[in-house]
């Protein structure tokens, strides 16, 4: 496991083509600094989500654009940042389905922020000046930090 | 680099749709095609074989929120079989199991059709 | 195949175990742009023969430091860029290895650069001002652009 | 991330050296101990089995390069077996097979020290 901070980062072109080389590159790190097979994969389906959210929406599937994909590592904890130079929007007014709702009416759509809070622990969404917006995303690398269950909150 | 790929496989009145490699927002194009065919072609009790799905994204469970509905007025289903551990966790994460018929075996979802 | 120019950039820290992220990184793009097994092979093998010169030569083992591997994709060639901010050296005053001599004088080493001149199709040096140094090989996609064979010049 | 590993089994006067996963800058440290400890051993009868090898880079060839004149000084020899195409192409590029024997079996290659 790592002991001080290490980055890593990917900086790729908005394609749905490269959501895989992402997949790759988040799922190699997490496993590479210690992370089980279950959870990497969650933290791959996470970071999935969000870029395909930039792709779709932040970028309207404009692929000149690119999609920044930062991994932090420190003592206890794996931070990935997305950042887009896309449209923004407000994090906070999305609608999480509640899925037995959701199921029972067979809704389609809007299950990436919902999987993404879901599978981390932490998730939080900023627009920054200078037109970037950012998807920070946290999982703890030492049991779930207080969580009794993966629920998001 | 896997790809996907998805073929199909008619059996009396059962289609066996079998997908393989990553169900993402690259590939859920091709599966959505595929159901498309077969709703137009008026077929639809269908199972998914997912043996080969190494991967799957709310972009890949979305094709299937997307025809269940239509094709369950059409006395239809979609039934799934064979998912591996990590595909079958997500679907299990989202509840869909409440949903659609999961079986460990492509013959248990054509024989359920069958009787 | 591309249309337009693509950039692929990934930056880890220099470490040996991370030689394998940038292996997965290197071999993911060039197949996804069209190259085949063989040739994808070739450039991944080339590129960690770079990346592993910069963690011994230039960093010295030095964890705490940066390598960048940058990918541009156009019309008809994939250029691969290692950026170290370490030492740099004297690339044209290496002396490059008569394979024939090497194994029978049973010698051991001195076969990173040799290997990426004979498994890419350019590869240039530059120090760069600001202690920048980086190693640029190029493989083009279509046939092998009037080579005959696969020694290096 | 398949990492690597080495084993060794001992048969009669022969030590069979079975590799997995990548040998580049990171793991060739691993089999360098372990071909370190047969030469301690005296056990200079080497078989390096690269069946389950995916990857080898000039570090992991450093390695052969390393004991192949102390081996062979002591009558011993590496003789090197089943590689898969893609070791088996770097291997060639670099003209080793003049060097090394490698056989496509592992039984091929012992059945050379004892004849
Ligand atoms: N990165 C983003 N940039 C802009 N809008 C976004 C972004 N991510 C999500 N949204 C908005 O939030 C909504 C919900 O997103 P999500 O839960 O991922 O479901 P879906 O993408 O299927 O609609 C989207 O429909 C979109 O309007
Ligand atoms: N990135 C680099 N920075 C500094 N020196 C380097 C670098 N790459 C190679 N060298 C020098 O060139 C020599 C030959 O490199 P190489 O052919 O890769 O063989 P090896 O690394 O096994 O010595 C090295 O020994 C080193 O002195």
């Amino acid at each position: 496991m790592a002991k001080v901070t290490k980055n890593y980062q990917l900086k790729i072109p908005s394609q749905t083509d490269n959501l895989e080389l992402i997949r790759n590159f988040v799922s190699g790190v997490a496993k590479k600094v210690g992370f089980d097979a279950e959870e990497s994969n969650k933290i791959e389906l996470a970071v999935d989500e969000a870029c395909t959210n930039v792709i779709k929406h932040a970028y309207q599937h404009d692929t000149t654009k690119d999609i920044d994909v930062a991994i932090k590592i420190d003592y206890q904890k794996l931070t990935v940042i997305v950042t887009d130079r896309g449209r923004s929007f407000e994090f906070h007014e999305v609608d999480l389905p509640d899925m037995k709702q959701y199921l029972a009416e067979l809704r389609v759509g809007g299950l990436g922020i919902y999987l993404m809070k879901t599978l981390m622990d932490e998730v939080e969404y900023h627009s920054k000046p200078g037109n970037r917006n950012e998807v920070r995303m946290v999982k703890y690398l030492l049991g779930r930090s207080g969580k009794e269950d993966d629920k998001p909150r | 680099m896997n790809g996907f790929e998805v073929k199909r496989e008619d059996r009396d009145q059962i289609s066996v749709v079998a997908v393989k490699g990553y169900l993402d927002a690259h590939t859920a194009p091709e599966l959505e095609q595929m159901l498309q065919q077969l709703v137009d072609e008026e077929r639809v009790h269908i199972v998914v074989n997912l043996a080969g799905l190494s991967y799957i994204s709310s972009a890949g469970l979305g094709v299937f929120m997307g025809f269940i509905e239509d094709i369950r007025k059409k006395n239809g289903d979609i039934k799934l079989a064979e998912p591996n551990e990590k595909v079958y966790r997500v679907f299990d994460l989202l509840g869909f199991p409440v949903l659609y018929e999961i079986y460990q075996k492509e013959e248990e979802a054509i024989e359920k059709y069958r009787n």
